[in-house]
Parts: C-alpha cells; structure tokens; sequence
C-alpha cells in the first residue's frame, strides 16, 4: 500500500504508526509535527526519523514555530503547500491524519 | 457501477472528542447513500477499532443516566443493526484484558451480525483492500 | 487533474487544522484539481458567518468564502450546527447543508481523502 | 461555605470537559457555594442560545440557564465569541460579556479555583 | 503544598504529575482518566497508582463508560460529584487540571 | 487589602490549541483587574513554561507570514512590555537544545524586563507560594 501519513502532534497518543505495514510509506509532518524534523531531545532526533520511508516537512509551519531549514534533520524534505499537493496526488494512493 | 471500500479506523477512546461516536455515524450513512450516487454505486465502510479505541466497545455505559447523551454503546448497536462490518482488534482486548461477554452485541435487537475480535492482521488487510482509510 | 476531499472535524480556532485544511484545498484548487470539503463536529462552527476579523485568532469566514468562489464545494453536517445553535440563515452563503451521506458521497468520486479527525 | 471559581476553555461537544464543569458547579452550589463560571476559547460557543437538544449531543443551553438561576455567575470572553460569529443577541440571557480580567477578579475572592485547560 | 491534580485523559502528553513535589497530594481520576482507575495492560495497573496520594475516580464516568466499582483497583476511592465538592473544599487548598 | 499570587503553567506547544495564548493573554489582564477590585487589592500573576510549552519561548515566529494570526510571540513581548514575570524551565531549555539567543525578548520595544530561564525548582516554588494554579 502506497500510504502518506500526516503527523499533526509533537507527541501521540495512538500508537498506528508504529504498528501499520507499509511497503510505500511517507511521513508528512505538518503543524506541531514539524517539531520532530526540527527537534532533537537530549540531542536525540525523533524515533519517527528512523522508519522506512519518504519524510517530508511543511514549510509553512516549520516558519510559524520560528524554525529555519537549518533546523530540520537532513532526512527530512522541506516542502511548500504547492509541493504537497503533488506529493499526494502523484507519489501516494492513500492518506492517513493521525 | 462499482463498489468503493472504505476502512475506518477508531484509534481513540470514547468521550474525550467525538471521534468515535463521528466514526460511527459516518460508517452507518452508507445505508443512505444510494440516493446521492448513481444506479449500481455503492459505499462499503468496515468500522474497526485499534488501540485505546477498543475501550469504545465495552457494554453497559449509562451515558444517557449521567449525562443525558447517547452513549457510544447505543451508536455501535445501531451499526450491528444496519450489517455494518464491525472489526476490534484482538490484540488491544487481550491487552486491556477485556472479555468477549463484555463486548457490546446487539442481539437483543434483533441484529444479524457482531462486533468480530480479529488479529491485527486483519485490519491491516482490511485496511490495503480498501480505497480510503479514515483515522478517527 | 484529480479529485480530493478533505473532511474537516476539528474545533476552529486553536488547533491550526482548519486553518491548514483550507490552505491545501486553495492550493490544490489552484492547481486545477477539484475539491471538496466536509466539516462535522466541532468544525461546523466555522460556518457560522458574521465572524469578526481579530488578528489574534484563525478566521474562517474570508478563506471559506474564497474557496467557494475557486468552485471548491463546502457542506456542512445540519445537525451538528443545529445542536450548537447555528441555524442555516446564520451560515456563509455556498456552504451546503447536509448529512453525513454527502461525505460519502464525494468520498465516492474522489481520487484521495483526507480525513482530519478531531483533537 | 466557599467560592470556587472554574474556568472553561474547551470546546463545546465532544470532550465532556463543559458538561463535567456543569454537573460540578450544579453540585457545589446545591451545597451553598458560591460558584463562578468564566468560558473563554473555544468553549464559549456553549454560550450560543437556540441549541437545539438531539440526544446524540452534549447540550449546553439548559444546564447554563439553570445555573444562572441557582445563582451561579457566568461569563463568557467578549472577544472570542465574536471571533466566532456570535454577537451578545445570540447568547443565553443572564450570561455576562466581559474581558479576562474578569476571571481574574473573581478568582481573587475565590477559595477554589479549577482551571480546566483546552483541548 | 496541598494540591488535588484531576487527572482527565488516559494518554496524558505531559509531564508534569512526574515532576511536581507535592506533599499532600490528591489524584482525582474524572472522564478518560478513571481509565487509569479501571483498566489494567498487560496484567498491569497504570503507574499514577503507585503514586504517593490519595486517589480518587468519579462514579460518573466510570458508569458512562461501562464501569462498575468492581473494576477499579483497590487503592482508589470511588466518590460522586458531590463528594469531589467536598474533597475540593476540604482537603485541598490548590486544584491542578492537567 | 492583599495580593493573590497565581501561577499559570504552560505544559502544552503552541498552535496545537489556543492554550498557550490565552495563558499569555490572561496573565496581561493583571493590569487591568484593578477596576474590578477595591483599592489595594492587586493580583499578580507568574507565567511559567515547562515540558513542550518551552517551545513557545522561540523567536522568529512566523504565524502571521503563513496564517494571517498573531504570533504566541507577540504575545509573549506584550507581556514582557507590561512587566509580567516570565519564567522558562532551563532543563527543559537544555533537553530540547534552545539556547539562550534563540529567546524571544522585546528589548527593541523597550521592554525593561526578560524571559528568565530557571531550574524547574524555582517553577516548583513559583506554584507553592502561589494562591491558586492555573495549568495550560
């Protein structure tokens, strides 16, 4: 399954993500989920950094919260709202807000 | 003229948002939406309910006693009454260590179906076989 | 061009959902693609008009009705509006009203869905 | 007896948080306490008049109106019901419209204050 | 200090209960947090029960959500809304919503 | 003729709720209570940020830029420019890796004082002299 899950929150309460099987699977993080791309903790990056698959982060809401590029983990894609758009239409058949 | 399936996925207790009892009542709408679509389309939701979300199928919840609203529980016997597919992850039960006499059924009602404990697995199969996954 | 329906069912103001739902259905919308867009629960005060524009907080009235003139459909669940005192004549004008069928319904010729569920 | 002053910030429907500060408030004041009530954020869409009660729905017309006349005071944030469309017409008779400071003061004479935080 | 802390959510994302050093410390479980009162994982009851305080949870919402009293662990006191006015009023001076 | 201490706690980010805004803008009506109170009675409040909430300290917030809404920044130098105390918990500071420069203060609007980062003890001793809490 081509699958593209939103991550909206800096800490979750479900624990889907961690169990789902995805062969084709993007992280999106957007809103308070830019936090995992630009923050580390006791200098560590976000377990979320370490899954199998295409990470991306939304600019727009990496700015809102006073982040620059220079922030965000080199495994993570910045992207606009333009470049989601295509992301969802052409590289993933499902999409998943957690 | 073609079936589109839909897979939600109740990943959150009842009564701290709507979500579970939102998930529901979308879920059961498929009964009504024939009149929007054209002769031979149709919508197949199967509700399924994972993590804490489990906690949703508990029976016995005085909801309306308490606080004069329509419990989760009444949502879900209405589903089982339309033949709704209603999946809850086996796991999760064991895990909470609930029951299977503690999980709401509709028999009393008359319905023909019930809420399925079944594996992960299945809901993760239930969930590549269809064409949207709603997360509540 | 593709179809893509966003169902809204977070509270406006606050959790910034609404606010990042209408700015991908403006930016898909500009694209050339179709959407659609569904608000239940607590999303359906949104579309309550009359909203006063404060800097401080998200509003909703101005994008939804920019997105409604870009010929994105926008319904709203009757009876969540009803139950929080919202009476149709009080909603942004081109919001539909309707039940939960009509979710389906557009889920049913879409491409992609997204659904934003609830905090 | 004493005052206790609660403050709601939740949305109305769905969390249970207003419906539990309602059932709170009835309680406290039956035992002659003073109560004061202070919705700001997205509760104050509980203060909207015309709600109209489906089962399926936390309401929060009828509780309020009762409250108000077992003497509980209730305020809701002026700037944040226009935000959301709702003008002091449309809300329930005997609520009053003011600032936080509001809150503030009457936590100043309370002995009890449960501040019950968003969403 | 003698603080009550309504605990109202099963997942809590914060962190605050762990830090705090309270000397009279009340626990009330009320809405999604009488999950705490009631639930077991995995054989296990949730570690605020292991807390140094006294614990609370409302019948009310432990009805509302297809509890009875004899689901809830031993060390918690179930209690109605009018007697968490009491608690309020008597053996607590501050009150925490987490 | 007193004073009531409060504390409001700050646990949760911004732009996920309304929470941490509205504690700023709450703390700011201090200023204002007098004309609800009788002479000499005052209320002063200290605004706190623990765990996540820290993250609301961070300059350059870009919200009105993107979302056309005022900043929890902006927020946070009225505060500073009415004298609120304002105190961030610097293990949390030091956990998430935020040096002091990337505070935000509002010394270029004259403001007299700073954001002050404090071991999480002080914050402890902030809810114990205080009247009443208030957790965001």
């Amino acid at each position: 399954m081509k699958l593209a899950v939103f991550v909206s929150d800096y800490r979750n309460t479900v624990d889907t993500l961690e169990r789902l099987d995805v062969e084709d699977l993007g992280i999106v993080f957007v809103q308070n989920g830019v936090n995992h791309a630009a923050v580390k903790e006791n200098g560590e990056p976000s377990p979320l950094l370490q899954k199998k698959a295409r990470l991306y982060a939304l600019s727009e809401d990496l700015q809102t919260r006073g982040f620059t590029e220079a922030d965000v983990d080199g495994r993570v894609k910045v992207i606009d709202m333009g470049e989601l758009v295509d992301i969802i239409f052409n590289d993933y058949e499902k999409l998943a807000w957690l | 003229m073609a079936d589109v399936k839909l897979a939600f996925i109740v990943q959150r207790p009842p009564y701290k948002s709507e979500n579970p009892k939102l998930a529901i009542t979308h879920a059961i709408a498929y009964q009504v939406v024939e009149i929007l679509l054209e002769e031979g389309e149709t919508v197949t939701p199967t509700l399924c309910f994972v993590g804490d979300g489990v906690l949703a199928c508990i029976k016995d919840q005085k909801a309306m006693d308490n606080y004069g609203i329509t419990s989760t529980e009444t949502h879900l016997k209405n589903a089982l009454l339309v033949d709704l597919n209603v999946l809850v992850c086996k796991e999760d039960l064991e895990r909470f260590g609930i029951s299977e006499e503690r999980i709401i059924d509709a028999e009393e009602m008359g319905a023909e179906v019930k809420i399925q404990a079944v594996p992960f697995a299945e809901i993760q199969k239930t969930m590549e076989s269809a064409n949207h996954v709603l997360f509540f | 061009m593709g179809t893509l329906t966003i169902g809204c069912f977070s509270s406006f103001i606050g959790s910034m959902n609404l606010d990042f739902a209408f700015k991908l259905a403006s930016a898909a919308a500009d694209k050339g693609h179709k959407v659609n867009i569904w608000f239940s629960g607590n999303a359906t005060t949104v579309t309550k008009k009359g909203q006063k524009h404060l800097k401080d907080y998200s509003h909703g009235e101005t994008p939804l009705r920019e997105l409604i003139e870009k010929g994105v459909e926008v319904c709203t669940c009757e009876a969540c509006n009803l139950a929080r005192g919202i009476q149709k004549p009080d909603a942004v004008e081109g919001v539909q009203w309707n039940a939960m069928q009509w979710y389906l319904a557009k889920i049913y010729g879409s491409d992609r869905v997204l659904h934003i569920g609830g905090e």
